[in-house]
């Protein structure tokens, strides 16, 4: 345990260190160095807590009120701290060369990105709610100083401003869940939280604060503002872990407090699959409509925090259900897809990352054939677009595998519940599937093949060794989860233990099956990656020596087809975004042309977030003129200032004073 | 004693003096030196071997202790802040930026006399256990620091200084009155109206006097103390005073007030009435909180916001104390914690104003790039003071989140809540827009009086939030335990 | 008997072309033609197979590798089809959400092609073959629903042994519902009228036809042979589901199996003469429809 | 002490309804002297030094200084010599009428029982605080709110002498010095005022208010 606070100190030392020589390009690597060692420290006591040895819990007295530094490492926090160790030092790297071209002072950036990757890993092992809310606001805020880094630029600003608010917001939620749990436990150490007892009305309030406060964070629908705005603000290293990693500390904290709260009422499991199918759903076609890269990926998040929130809240029907098989495999599932995510998210971050920084262009509607410049980004993010779809044989499918494998296995004929479930579990991960292909197809599909659609796409270059070499890394993870599937899965099963209690014994036969369902999908992608292999080399052997001809695309007789008449990402999407207008609300503007000889036009569409613009935006001038009227007692007029200070006098005499003796 | 006695006498000897000394050099050197030795004797007088008898007209409990090092600590910060910035301040007229009408300072001697008697004025305030002394220190206070607020003599701050000396003289007279049924109290016998004797003859008390007292003395030390809706002079004396006074005004002398209103609801818990009065003060709190917030939202000049958001935290405090319990401990750690942080706010304010030339917040943009140190300052101490960890604040209200939840008072709690989040979402707008991006001004080197005292307090406040110094820790469960609340 | 799990698989390989084959003799039937001799695919592929590539300057490796990895996944597919009572060469509880996803991979390796080339038609056929696919997946999952309500969740290869007249006698409606909810899709996978056609020679109406548009070669062949592959796939399903192999003895099974998939290859020859194309913009109700057959199988099954 | 209580509560009518400023300050001086007479009159058996003192200090600040500095301010500043009221003189008097009730009413409920002093001094001192306050808040010019901060501080006076307080002498003095010396800083700000706005009314000073509220950060966001 001390080994791995040892771990979290070391990048934020080496991160305060590096303040002092702000300016030197050698901050960023010093501070990447921290992370590293940090991160390599640290993962000596997270695979050992994997490998089933239990962790002397560590408890260091602080004479705040309420507050005690207990830290411990459970099966739930190492597994969720596997992410972090993973992808926190590949993005450091990245994000040396990533800025090496930037003219202000690199120190800051790089002592909050090492705050952040230590406040995340702090905060897995909190088992103290003041520890734990302070190391969660830590990391909130470093992650906010990443995300202004482009502080010039007016949107970054504004995205800062939004990923600020809501942020806050959440946490305004989870101070009172911890006020309360606080109350109930007489103690803020989540040893006796565990132990309060909460009556079923108050669980639930704190399970709805749960979701508030968590959900926030994670980017549940409608919750998820900030996403879409935070995420391509930021720089795209930072990007890659805020995504990949930070967000999944909202998953984390709603896993925790569920430990703590007790047993789970149905409607709860409910809840979760509701606001899975949602932010899935919605998520992935607000994903298809966008056509800036970094945003349609922050989309994404929002639709796969709905797949781990579906896997969970199947656990939680399981639990409320007695329904091992359930309980087991749908939190393995969810919890399995926080890894899984991490990886494949992080890794299409940083192939945005050095799109961008290779074109100067997130637009997907300028890019264009980019592969045959950037050869080594362009097979990496093709795998991450194929695992994020779930496809087969990369990690994506595992975790959806297994989820599906959960409603599959939990239904029954008597119970209609359960085919309630199950439909909207298998149905809804079906379209998610189905669109999220369809998305990815677009995004990998218009940013790197066919023709460059700009000068920037033409003039794009590959990005330097250490860029390329956590893209790489990233990929090779991808594919190494869905080959050894089985041994993931065990990777999962402590935190899922953590988590089910007691379901989790007796379902050791249903886990048996999942495993030998897991490890026919071995042998199958393998197979399958023989088979693709053997097929291209009988292929490669079959003109026998006949010449490849080259020649222009078929171009249906039209001669003098351009770059710019391919079929663009808007274009691609529109037939989805179709489907899901009265949701999406697309805005089109711009005029078909019209007679005989047609003047230039220009077609656009843009669609902004709904639950921006047709519910807090509102909201807040609601509020906002609401309060207007309230201004008007402070004109300035000492008159009217001394008459308050009567009344309040008068009224107070009225209404206290004598009245008791 | 004696001690004690130099502690009051030091500055306002000095004050006296400053007045008379012509060279600037001495005088500044007079000002420095004195408020370098206050802290010192502060902290010494405040040594346990130190304690004396409370039964004397002046004399140190812990709750004095805590807010007598608060004070004195804030005062050297503006002190350092102080002499850079009257060295820095043209003796001839200047133009007004706001109106372009044109002004002049008022003489040095006067300044530097008037903030060392405040200094005094203070120091007795926090000192007095005669609750009539301490009324005429804190009297004291308002009329030493009005020439501090019209130190610029222009428009506005005229304006602010008129309608500050108005209505806390108004408020004080009240608060005088509730001092007289205070007396009444005790009507039975000639006592001295010191804490120690109606402390002693608490249960005997007549709680109908007491509560009537309570009431006056609530409304007229709420005005001095900013408690909305008597807070009105507030916004407009702590954003046209200068900086070093607006940190003195709102970090140092809202908590003597503050202090005054802790002694009435002492003496209130002694004798059985906690609840009497900490009704009132959680309503006016939440009011406090409200009002503010509602301010803050759509501010325009960022000194303005600063001061509302000072009211907002006398409302946080005021909150606490009347819960009682927890909330004591959490309100008075919450003090500390303001006070540091408001001080370095307001110093930071300062360092933006005289580069930018304006108090409106749409017209500023990039501190941060014009200047590096005081935009960071700046952040940090919009996330301090809105009790974002690691900072101290954070710890302070979310401890009087506790109390108010262990109370099971949802519907405070749930206000609290929103309002605290009001001020933030406010107070994130003006700031952000004002610290980030690029700035039309040029970068330029900070000179070191002018960062010094807000970084030391931003270290301070940041320490605050991860460690609380063990016997500061004693003070306050000390101060809260004579408040007749048990800190968890 | 081990071996003769592969029975199925070589089957597959061997006799898919053949079906198309009768698609074609069908329709020229009903066209009052004599039509293409059925062995015709076996003839392209051969011929194309001895051919020399042309590849579009714009391509990059994509459209190269993409037929291998789509003939792989057809080829996985087929190892995890039963044959009756025979179980596949591989099954695992489970197998068939493996089977939906490979064909997942298929056919965004295809469309990633189609993307390759930079061409306009292309992008257009590749757009909306995402968006149906996108759509008929759910309804292939809620037809699975059915049956794993009803056969209990294991292996496609057990789930389907159990099928016999008994099972028709009790829920004969069931296999029926869900049997026609399927076939609309193996029409709609397929690139069959009424959602698209495969002769149609106008490329802004196509589908997959017209993803496929710049590949020559083995690479043709290599697709065509997909398709026919892909048609077998989904006849097996749609046939595993409703013949009652449970009832047959266990040397009937094959041959019944095999006139199955005939059959159903009729009945698409036999729908492709008799309806017309709709227009694209109805396409996602016909699809919807199959989910909703499906979905009027479940409340069937859990109000029966 | 009857006597003086009456003439307290009529000095407080005449401030009310009179409309020359030099007539409110001599009437304010007037109130100053009654009430340093006051302690002398009720500790007529044992006066000794401090009292003289107390006394004889008040009569001097309110009754004598502060009023001349006044009269020079007035002098000075060349301010018209009206008082400008926003609520009438004759409504000034009806609700003077209603404030004296009020009076009344808060010392019966606090059933306040004076020791060495009628209970007319008191209510005729709550009095003089609401008209002061009454005063602050519906005179325009900023003179006539200092006049009136001294009516209020002469009530509270008035109640702490009916208390029959016996503060220390020291404290007594202290609370003298600071309404003196606050009074003081409200002439010298009065100077101030008069040379930067070239008026003294307090109803313009509202530069400082918070009614032109920018575009909020919502907006501009959102």
């Amino acid at each position: 345990m001390e080994l791995f606070i040892l771990g979290c100190v070391i990048p934020i030392v080496l991160g305060v260190g590096v303040l002092s020589i702000s300016r030197s390009k050698a901050a960023s690597w010093i501070a990447a160095f921290g992370v590293w060692l940090g991160c390599g420290i640290a993962a000596v006591p997270v695979i050992s807590a994997l490998a089933g040895h239990v962790l002397a819990p560590l408890q260091i007295a602080w004479n705040m009120p309420g507050g005690s530094l207990s830290f411990g490492l459970d099966g739930l926090s190492a597994f969720f701290c596997l992410p972090i160790l993973l992808i926190s030092p590949l993005a450091a790297l990245y994000g040396c060369t990533y800025l090496a071209h930037e003219k202000k002072p690199l120190g800051p950036a790089s002592f909050f990105y090492n705050v952040l990757t230590a406040s995340m890993l702090l905060l897995l092992a909190a088992r103290n709610g003041l520890l734990f809310l302070v190391v969660w606001e830590l990391m909130a805020v470093s992650s906010f100083f990443l995300v202004v880094f482009d502080d010039e630029k007016a949107h970054v600003r504004q995205a800062g401003w939004t990923y600020l608010i809501a942020t806050h917001i959440g946490t305004a939620a989870l101070l009172v869940l911890f006020a309360i749990m606080g109350r109930q436990a007489n103690s803020l150490d989540f040893d006796l939280m565990a132990k309060a007892g909460f009556s079923p009305a108050m669980a639930t309030a704190l399970f709805v604060l749960a979701v508030i406060g968590f959900g926030a964070k994670a980017g549940f629908m409608p919750l998820h503002v900030w996403l879409p705005e935070a995420h391509p603000a930021a720089p795209s290293h930072v990007s890659a872990l805020m995504s990949g990693v930070m967000i999944k500390t909202g998953i984390y904290g709603l896993l925790r407090i569920l430990t703590l709260l007790g047993n789970p009422s149905a409607a709860w499991g409910w809840t979760l699959v509701v606001i899975g199918l949602v932010s899935g759903i919605l998520g992935v076609a607000f994903a298809l409509a966008q056509h800036d890269l970094k945003r349609l990926l922050a989309y994404h998040s929002v639709e796969n925090i709905g797949i781990i929130t579906l896997g969970i809240g199947a656990g939680l029907l399981g639990l409320a259900w007695h329904q091992p098989t359930l309980v087991v495999l749908g939190f393995g599932g969810g919890i399995l897809h926080v890894l899984n995510h991490a990886i494949f998210k992080s890794l299409l971050f940083l192939g945005a990352g050095a799109v961008v920084h290779s074109t100067g262009t997130r637009d997907i509607d300028h890019l264009g054939g980019l592969i045959k410049s950037m050869r080594w980004t362009g097979v990496t993010f093709l795998v991450a677009s194929a695992a994020i779809s779930g496809l087969p044989p990369f990690n994506g499918f595992v975790s959806e595998f297994l989820i599906y494998f959960a409603a599959f296995s939990g239904v029954r004929a008597g119970a209609p519940e359960t085919v309630v479930l199950t439909i909207g579990i298998a149905g809804g991960l079906a379209l998610i599937g189905g669109l999220a292909a369809a998305c990815f197809a677009k995004a990998f599909g218009i940013v790197f093949l066919g023709e460059p659609r700009s000068s920037h796409a033409a003039h794009a270059h590959e990005v330097g060794a250490a860029m390329r070499w956590p893209m790489v890394a990233l990929a090779g993870a991808c594919l190494g989860i869905g080959l050894l599937a089985p041994a993931a899965v065990k990777l999962v099963l402590p935190a899922v233990r953590v988590v089910a209690g007691d379901g989790a014994e007796s379902s050791a036969e249903s886990v048996a099956t999942a495993m030998r369902s897991l490890t026919g999908i071995a042998y199958a992608s393998a197979g399958l990656l023989l088979l693709v292999v053997g097929l291209f080399v009988i292929r490669r052997y079959l003109p026998r020596g006949r010449e490849e001809t080259a020649t222009g695309t078929w171009d249906c007789g039209y001669a003098r087809p351009t770059p710019r008449m391919q079929y663009t990402a808007s274009s691609f999407a529109q037939p989805l975004t179709d489907l899901f207008r009265i949701f999406l609300g697309t805005r089109k503007r711009g005029a078909s042309p019209a007679g005989f000889f047609p003047q230039p036009t220009t077609f656009e569409t843009q669609t902004p977030d709904a639950a921006r613009e047709y519910l807090f935006a509102p909201l807040f001038r609601l509020i906002d003129r609401s309060l207007a009227p309230i201004r008007r007692m402070q004109r300035g007029r000492i008159h009217e200032y001394l008459l308050y200070i009567a009344i309040v006098l008068v009224l107070l005499l009225l209404w206290k004073a004598g009245g008791r003796s | 004693m004696t001690l004690l006695l130099l502690t009051i006498l030091l500055p306002a000897v000095a004050g006296t003096a400053s007045y008379f000394i012509r060279p600037h050099r001495w005088r500044r050197l007079l000002w420095g030196t004195t408020a370098a030795l206050h802290l010192a004797l502060s902290v010494t007088a405040a040594l346990p071997m130190n304690a004396t008898p409370l039964d004397h007209w002046i004399g140190m409990d812990s709750l004095s202790a805590i807010f007598l090092v608060l004070t004195s600590l804030l005062f050297l910060g503006a002190t350092v802040y102080g002499i850079g910035y009257v060295a820095r301040e043209p003796v001839t007229g200047q133009l007004d930026f706001e109106d372009g009408s044109l002004f002049k300072n008022e003489p040095e001697s006067i300044f530097t006399g008037a903030i060392l008697l405040l200094l005094a004025a203070m120091t007795l305030a926090i000192l007095s256990r005669h609750l009539a002394l301490q009324w005429v220190a804190i009297e004291a206070t308002t009329l030493a620091s009005a020439p501090l607020i019209y130190y610029h003599q222009n428009r506005r701050s005229l304006e602010a200084a008129w309608k500050y000396l108005i209505l806390c003289s108004v408020g004080i007279a009240v608060a005088l009155l509730g001092i007289f049924f205070i007396r009444m109290t005790i009507q039975d016998s000639p006592h001295e109206l010191t804490l120690a004797t109606l402390l002693e003859r608490a249960s005997t008390l007549n709680h109908k006097w007491l509560s009537t007292a309570f009431i006056f003395m609530l409304v007229g030390y709420g005005t001095k103390m900013g408690l909305a809706p008597m807070h009105t002079w507030l916004p407009d004396a702590h954003s046209e005073a200068p900086s070093p006074v607006s940190a003195m005004l709102s970090g140092a002398l809202l908590n003597c007030a503050f202090l005054g209103i802790l002694r009435v609801q002492q003496i209130c818990a002694a004798a059985g009435m906690a609840s009497f009065g900490g009704d009132l003060l959680i309503l006016f709190g939440l009011v406090s909180m409200g009002l503010a917030g509602v301010f803050i939202l759509r501010q325009a000049d960022y000194k303005r916001m600063l001061a509302y958001s000072s009211v907002e935290h006398m409302g946080i405090l005021a909150l606490g104390v009347g819960l009682g319990g927890l909330g004591l401990f959490g309100s008075l750690l919450h003090a500390v914690n303001h006070s540091i942080v408001k001080a370095m706010l307001f110093l930071t304010a300062g360092n933006i104003l005289s580069r930018f030339h304006t108090k409106d917040t749409t017209k500023i943009q990039g501190v941060r790039d014009a200047l590096p140190i005081s935009g960071a300052l700046w952040i940090a101490g919009f996330l301090a003071v809105t009790g974002s960890p690691p900072f101290g604040t954070f710890i302070s209200e979310f401890t009087i989140l506790r109390a108010v939840v262990d109370q099971g008072r949802w519907v405070v709690a749930a206000l609290y809540v929103v309002f605290l989040l009001l001020a933030f979402v406010g107070m994130a707008g003006i700031v952000l827009r004002m610290a980030l991006g690029r700035s039309e001004v040029n970068r330029v080197r900070e000179p070191l009086t002018t960062v010094l005292s807000p970084l030391v307090f931003a270290v301070i406040a940041i320490l605050l939030g991860v460690y609380l110094p063990g016997p500061l820790a004693d003070k306050l469960h000390d101060a809260a335990q004579l408040l007749g609340g048990m800190a968890k | 008997m081990k071996i003769m799990y592969w029975a199925l698989p070589l089957a597959a390989w061997v006799l898919s072309p053949l079906m198309l084959g009768i698609i074609n003799r069908v329709k020229a039937f009903f066209a009052g033609r004599r039509g293409p001799p059925v062995w015709q695919l076996y003839y392209d592929l051969f011929k194309l197979l001895q051919k020399a590539s042309v590849y579009s300057k714009s391509t990059s490796m994509v459209i190269r590798v993409a037929p291998s990895v789509v003939l792989a996944c057809m080829a996985l597919c087929t190892l995890m089809l039963p044959w009756g009572e025979l179980q596949a060469p591989v099954t695992f509880v489970g197998d068939i959400i493996l089977l939906a996803y490979l064909l997942g991979l298929a056919r965004f390796a295809t469309v990633l092609a189609a993307l390759d080339t930079g061409s306009s038609f292309e992008g257009m056929g590749a757009s909306r073959e995402v968006q149906f696919a996108a759509l008929a997946e759910p309804s292939f999952f809620l037809g699975m629903l059915v049956l794993v309500l009803h056969f209990g969740f294991s292996g496609l290869s057990d789930m389907v042994s159990g099928i016999s007249l008994e099972t028709w006698h009790t829920s004969g409606v069931l296999l029926i519902l869900v049997g026609c909810s399927w076939f609309v899709l193996l029409l709609a996978e397929n690139s069959r009228i009424p959602v698209d056609d495969p002769n149609t020679h106008l490329e802004l109406t196509m589908i997959h036809e017209v993803m496929v548009l710049d590949y020559s070669g083995p690479d043709f062949a290599f697709i065509l042979y997909v398709a026919s592959l892909k048609m077998w796939i989904f006849a097996a399903l749609v046939v595993n589901l409703v013949v009652p192999m449970h009832s047959l003895t266990p040397w009937l099974q094959a041959p019944v199996f095999l006139l199955g998939i005939v059959f159903v290859m009729v009945l698409v020859g036999v729908v492709e003469s008799i309806l017309a194309r709709l227009r694209l913009q109805q396409i996602p109700k016909v699809l919807l429809g199959s989910a909703i057959l499906s979905l009027i199988a479940l409340i069937v099954r859990l109000m029966g | 002490m009857t006597i003086i209580s009456v003439l307290l509560i009529l000095s407080c009518l005449l401030l009310l309804g009179s409309s020359r400023l030099h007539v409110a300050i001599r009437v304010v001086a007037a109130q100053g002297i009654l009430l340093g007479v006051l302690p002398l009159i009720r500790a007529v058996g044992d006066i000794h030094y401090g009292i003289w003192i107390l006394g004889l200090s008040t009569i001097i600040s309110k009754g004598i200084l502060l009023p001349w500095l006044m009269t020079v301010c007035v002098r000075l500043s060349g301010i018209r010599r009206e008082i400008e009221p926003f609520v009438g003189f004759g409504p000034s008097l009806l609700c003077g009428t209603a404030l004296l009730g009020l009076a009344v009413w808060i010392t019966t409920r606090l059933q306040l029982t004076p020791a060495e002093a009628p209970l007319v001094l008191l209510t005729s001192s709550f009095f003089a605080i609401f008209v002061g306050l009454f005063l602050m808040v519906a005179r325009r010019q900023a003179i006539t709110q200092s006049l009136a901060y001294l009516v209020l501080e002469n009530g509270v006076y008035g109640v702490g002498v009916c208390m029959s307080l016996d503060f220390p002498f020291i404290v007594e003095l202290g609370i003298l010095l600071d309404v003196f010396v606050g009074v003081f800083l409200m002439g010298n700000l009065l100077f101030h005022l008069d040379r930067e706005f070239e008026h003294l009314d307090t109803d313009k000073l509202t530069e400082l208010s918070d009614l032109s509220a920018p575009a909020t950060a919502v907006e501009e966001h959102a």
